[in-house]
């Protein structure tokens, strides 16, 4: 168990460019899906793709590297590769033979619906089912999604009051952020854990890479799911939609979007929904995401709280249950007062977060991301002594280190040994070995094949 | 001349009612009220803009910087000299964005002496630099008054009489070294008609306040950095011109900014005169602006012809000090109560929030308050009455 | 004749050795466990130990670490 | 949610409705609707290129200047959309309410204002100060996050001579602002823009095919500034910047400037017109020899 998984989190692009070609251009297919992979590339390919996008006729290649300056050529070949990367243009012999480029024509033609119209409506709106007497104002969807969200994540770190559907806590599983031995609840991984760390916007988008990844595996269909998503994260906040028209799958799409908190709808069975800013904001988290792997930037508000002191005692600074939680991972809870909360870092409290996969690591990194403006003064931030305690903490326990093995020894001859030895050290099975006395181990695998040549040897003399 | 203890009250009154102006809010915020002062002191600045007197438009300014020992107290930030001379980079910029055909010169005094800093010269870029090297002058001594006058007078007076003569004194000591009678010098100022101003940073001083009266300046003593700035700015609209000072046609050049492409052949890259003095001048150079009477090629205006002594600026530079001689006039502020109908400034479209709006009396239209500060600083034209008429 | 024994190599720093040759010479886990004595950073012992091993090291460490402050 | 900077484009579009009447007489390639279609369409891809990107339209009428887009009745940020007439046909919500608006305040505009008198000059300094304006409030409203605006302005009738004082005014208070001001012009070059585009470092383009009015905006005047240092563009013009004298308007390179309101004139007068100084005709004794020049009777 020495492997970390380091969680990865891709950006929009890296994610796309993984698809296979044919669902790419399926994807293409719809205007919002365009437009959000527009808004993803670099702004110089945005302006190419406007310069190109009521051109009907390829473009040589000639003319367009004659658009930028010459000094920002790297930009240049970046914007071509990173197209033609997502197809959204291919090259085309021009007559008179000389190479050219053109839009990928779905792609055009999709954004340019979503430019300028001209196309069928994404979704039909609410406002076929007139107004809802039970209109959401934006604050409520806000604390809505806010409020789910954190739910998540709180059953994430297992606090008793977070329940949520079966469904999610498979999915959270699948995503690796939990792990789950038959029978008993849930717990959180080291990924899950590293996953708490990233600023909610990461974690969103995370978890959905997650969610299509899987996507397929409950029967849904990928290229479907995604068009919905985009389109919600370009749809109006404090708008309702209307659920007429919605497949299947995507209507359980919509009620594991619902339980995310990315969608409000009143009652399950309501015809109307509405996307919250968690769902608009999903594009946001594709580009801050980008820079992949973790972000070290704290959870939306909860930015720095905590005080370290050097008699291994943490003061936090927060009334969230959620982070609470967090800090109870790795830490025994002392005091609680409404703003504040006391915990305590014990050996005890290390190892079990330990033996949870969580590294010490990662333990000392959360402290120091969620850190009190008082602590962020001192350098170190954290107390050394704290830190490379919990470090020691970790390393007691590998203080034995076990390897099967099979032992030889009592050989008559060291000339016997040699040549066992080196025999051994060809196979590569050789554990370990004292040429002194004559002792040396070898892994179970090997044995056998040791012990045959050891008796041919016999045999031959 | 009785108006002096007056004028001191003045400024102390000011700063004793932005003490009692400082009211708390329900929320127990004094925001709204502070924002109320600095907005007043704004509106001040805006009424004060004289309509339409003779001002000054060229103006040849000497300040004078007070490097003496006291320049180290540490009451301004993190000196006084430090902050003195950051502010005097600003004032700069500010002096020749409003009067781009005026000339400034800067001069340092400590250890009983006056030295130049930077010469009366009407290109930004030498002072700004000059100041950034005098950082780190080690201030010592005392500052003298009657050297630093002396030393200003001597190329001011040379100047045309159609301009303006100012000094403007930044005083930090509240004692100067003097080799002669200032009395003297005061009258030679008179007469030359170099109006001083100064501005104190410690306290107000006997000779100052004559001086500066009697030459017709003004004399004010800061009460802090943003104070202090505010004083300062305040030397960046030209003055009302003396009545005395003769006024003339002066001739000038408009020459037309040549742009040389590197295609064409003709183009030979030549030197510009304004470089020719100062060796660091980066010498050759396509295009540029010649003069349309000796053809000598400068770089940037606006500049005095090397050759042939021709003042050339570009249309631009004249258009720059007109809000000076046309201003906007003050808009009426009235309460928010007088309009009902559409409460949306003119201008911005804002929704008008705040108690009052202020009403442009030519042409009638509302606007809220940041558009009436936007638009007397830095705009110098209401939006709406441009519609109405062309011309002011 | 060379003999040959199926177990586990136990690599470890002399102090914890030590701690395994007095847990076996006590008998503590019921029993000899220790095949061979390899030098002092190895030992060699019976497969079926090592969990009840882990649990022991353990203990020694829970029993050896002192509560590092106060509550 | 968006902490990076935001970049709010005003487009000013002239619609002098004389100029545009004759227009439609003249050539009917390009008419208003067909501008204001282009101008949409530029407004758009702006929209849609990044959720940071704002942007507002003013119409320049002849006798005084509308906001298109956004309306009073908008507010900043998040779009309310109670009469948001939503995407029918797969537009991108925004910006379908977005042009719904415009094309509804332009009806408004061309329908109410009864055109007085019939100056085919569009008064843009008006146009250009309200969207200095709106900028700066927008920029007060958002503090903390940093702003970069922008003006394009579209021109189609020819400068107004009087307003040269009050577009010279504007010009530097945008430039003060660090506001660029971008021209497209579509019929006669104008001498004020250009200098507006100089000054502030815009980009100034007098298109060649009234037709291809999209595509130009959208190749020359969608790019921001930073992408523009990317890009080729089209060169500076060369502006001319010889003052026009007051008496007869007519440019020169050598004049004489009046030292108290420094009104230009062509030659020697001994009264200034404008501020009625009388000037003394030999200048005093005590002037630096380089003067003497000056004195010169011409």
């Amino acid at each position: 168990m020495k492997l970390r998984v380091q969680l990865q989190c891709k950006n929009l692009h890296e994610y796309l460019r993984e698809l296979s070609p044919e669902i790419l251009d399926r994807l293409y297919n719809h205007p919002a899906t365009c437009l959000a992979v527009y808004r993803e590339l670099p702004s110089l390919a945005k302006n190419y793709v406007m310069r190109m996008l009521f051109l009907d006729q390829p473009l040589p290649q000639a003319a367009l590297a004659l658009w930028v300056k010459i000094d920002s050529q790297k930009d240049h070949d970046e914007c071509v590769s990173v197209l033609a990367g997502l197809r959204l243009w291919h090259n085309q012999q021009l007559q008179g033979g000389l190479q050219g480029y053109i839009l990928n024509p779905v792609f055009k033609e999709n954004l340019r619906i979503a430019l300028l119209g001209g196309g069928k409506s994404w979704a039909d709106e609410g406002s076929t089912l007139g107004p809802d007497r039970h209109a959401r104002d934006i604050e409520s969807l806000d604390r809505y999604a806010i409020e789910r969200w954190e739910v998540i994540l709180q059953f994430m770190v297992g606090s008793p009051c977070a329940a949520v559907s079966p469904d999610l806590a498979q999915l959270l599983v699948q995503a690796g952020l939990m792990k789950s031995e038959a029978g008993e609840a849930p717990y959180i991984t080291s990924a899950g854990f590293q996953f708490l760390l990233l600023d909610t916007a990461s974690q969103l988008w995370y978890f959905t890479l997650q969610y299509l990844k899987t996507a397929q595996s409950r029967g849904m269909e990928l290229v479907e799911i995604l068009s919905f998503l985009f389109q919600l994260s370009f749809s109006t906040l404090g708008r309702d939609y209307s659920v007429e028209g919605m497949s299947e799958s995507l209507l359980t799409f919509l009620q594991h979007l619902r339980e995310f908190g990315l969608v409000f709808q009143r009652k399950r069975k309501s015809r109307r929904y509405y996307p919250t800013r968690l769902a608009i904001t999903l594009a946001a988290g594709v580009t801050t995401s980008s820079s992949s792997t973790m972000v070290s930037t704290p959870g939306t508000g909860d930015a720095g709280f905590i005080v370290v002191e050097t008699n291994y005692r943490i003061y936090a600074y927060t009334d969230s249950e959620l982070q609470i939680a967090l800090v109870a991972l790795f830490s025994e809870m002392l005091y609680r007062f409404p703003n504040v909360v006391v915990a305590h870092v014990t050996r005890e409290s290390v190892q079990q977060a330990i033996a949870n996969g969580i590294t010490a690591q990662q333990i000392i990194h959360f402290l120091r991301t969620r850190a009190h403006p008082v602590m962020l003064k001192q350098t170190p931030v954290l107390p050394p002594t704290i830190t490379d305690q919990i470090r020691l903490w970790e390393l007691e326990r590998d203080r034995l280190q076990f390897t099967e093995g099979v032992l030889y020894n009592q050989f008559l001859s060291q000339v016997d040994f040699e040549v066992l030895r080196d025999r051994a050290q060809g196979l590569g099975c050789l554990v370990w070995q004292d040429v002194a006395h004559r002792v040396m181990v070898v892994s179970p695998q090997g044995h056998s094949e040791v012990k045959r040549f050891w008796k041919r040897q016999k045999s031959n003399t | 001349m009785d108006e002096e203890p007056e004028r001191t009250k003045r400024w102390e009154g000011g700063y004793e009612r932005t003490w009692e102006v400082l009211k708390e809010d329900e929320s127990g915020s004094l925001k709204a009220t502070v924002e109320e002062i600095l907005f007043q002191s704004k509106r001040k600045r805006v009424v004060e803009s004289h309509g339409q007197v003779r001002l000054g438009m060229m103006r040849h300014l000497h300040v004078v910087i007070d490097c003496s020992r006291s320049m180290e107290d540490k009451d301004l930030k993190p000196n006084r000299l430090t902050s003195t001379l950051k502010l005097m980079e600003t004032f700069v910029d500010e002096y020749f964005d409003q009067n781009p055909i005026s000339q400034l010169g800067i001069i340092t005094t400590k250890n009983k002496r006056a030295e130049k800093l930077s010469d009366l010269a009407g290109n930004p870029k030498k002072h700004i630099v000059a100041l950034k090297k005098a950082v780190e002058t080690v201030c010592v001594g005392e500052p003298s008054l009657y050297n630093s006058l002396n030393l200003a007078i001597q190329t001011l007076k040379h100047m045309p009489g159609h301009t303006s003569r100012e000094i403007l004194i930044i005083l930090s000591s509240l004692t100067t070294c003097d080799p002669a009678n200032i009395c003297e010098l005061i009258k030679t100022l008179k007469s030359l008609k170099v109006r001083v101003s100064i501005i104190g940073l410690s306290a107000e001083v006997r000779v100052c306040t004559v001086l500066t009266r009697e030459t017709g300046g003004s004399y004010h003593v800061i009460l802090d950095e943003s104070h202090f700035k505010e004083l300062l700015m305040l030397h960046v609209k030209p003055l009302p011109a003396s009545s005395s000072s003769e006024c003339s046609l002066i001739r000038m050049g408009f020459p037309q900014h040549t742009i040389a492409s590197l295609t064409d052949q003709d183009a030979k890259p030549s030197f510009s005169m304004a470089n020719l003095d100062s060796s660091s001048g980066a010498g050759l150079s396509l295009g540029g602006y010649f003069c349309p009477q000796c053809h000598a090629k400068y770089t940037e205006l606006p500049v005095e012809c090397k050759v042939c002594g021709l003042t050339l600026v570009s249309a631009p530079h004249l258009a720059r000090s007109f809000h000076h001689l046309f201003p906007l006039q003050a808009f009426l502020e009235s309460p928010m109560e007088e309009i009902q109908e559409d409460r949306f400034c003119q201008a911005c479209q804002g929704e008008l929030k705040d108690k009052s709006i202020f009403t442009c009396p030519s042409c009638c239209s509302v606007f809220c308050v940041e558009c009436d500060l936007f638009i007397h600083d830095s705009l110098h034209c209401c939006p709406c009455c441009i519609h109405s008429q062309g011309a002011p | 004749m060379v003999n040959v024994h199926k177990g586990v190599l136990v690599e470890c720093d002399p102090a914890m050795k030590q701690f395994l040759l007095y847990l076996d010479e006590k008998m503590a886990l019921g029993k000899k466990f220790i095949l061979k004595d390899l030098d002092d950073t190895h030992v060699f012992i019976l497969e079926e130990v090592v969990k009840t091993l882990q649990e022991r090291v353990g203990e020694l460490m829970d029993q050896n670490s002192f509560t590092v402050t106060q509550k | 949610m968006a902490s990076d900077e935001i970049n709010l484009l005003v487009i000013v579009v002239d619609v002098n409705p004389i100029w545009w009447g004759q227009q439609a007489q003249r050539e009917t390639e390009l008419t208003l609707s067909k501008c204001l279609d282009a101008v949409m369409v530029l407004g758009n891809s702006h929209m849609a290129m990044a959720r940071t990107n704002k942007l507002a339209v003013i119409a320049s009428h002849c006798e005084d200047s509308h906001f298109l887009y956004p309306g009073k009745s908008w507010r900043a940020g998040d779009s309310c959309g109670d009469d948001a007439s939503s995407s029918g046909d797969g537009k991108y919500e925004l910006l379908s309410v977005a042009n719904n608006f415009i094309a509804e305040e332009i009806r408004k505009v061309i329908s109410k204002t009864d055109v007085k008198g019939n100056s085919t000059d569009t008064l843009l300094a008006g146009s250009l100060a309200k969207a200095l304006c709106y900028i700066n409030r927008v920029s007060n409203d958002l503090e903390g996050q940093e702003i970069k605006s922008r003006i394009l302005v579209i021109k189609a009738a020819d400068d107004c001579a009087l307003q040269y004082m009050n577009f010279m005014n504007v010009i530097f208070a945008s430039q003060k602002q660090n506001i660029l001001i971008d021209a497209c012009v579509l019929d006669s070059d104008s001498g004020l823009l250009q200098q507006a585009c100089d000054i502030t470092g815009g980009l100034y383009l007098k298109i060649p095919q009234k037709v291809a009015l999209a595509q130009y905006l959208l190749w020359v005047f969608l790019p921001d500034i930073e992408q523009r240092s990317q890009l080729v563009l089209p060169p500076p013009v060369h502006v001319d910047y010889r003052a026009a004298c007051f008496c007869h308007r007519n440019l020169i390179e050598i004049g004489y400037v009046c030292s108290v309101c420094l009104s230009i004139f062509c030659n020697f007068s001994p009264i200034c017109t404008t501020c009625e100084t009388a000037f003394k005709i030999q200048l005093p004794k005590m002037v630096k020899p380089k003067k003497k020049k000056l004195k010169q009777p011409t």
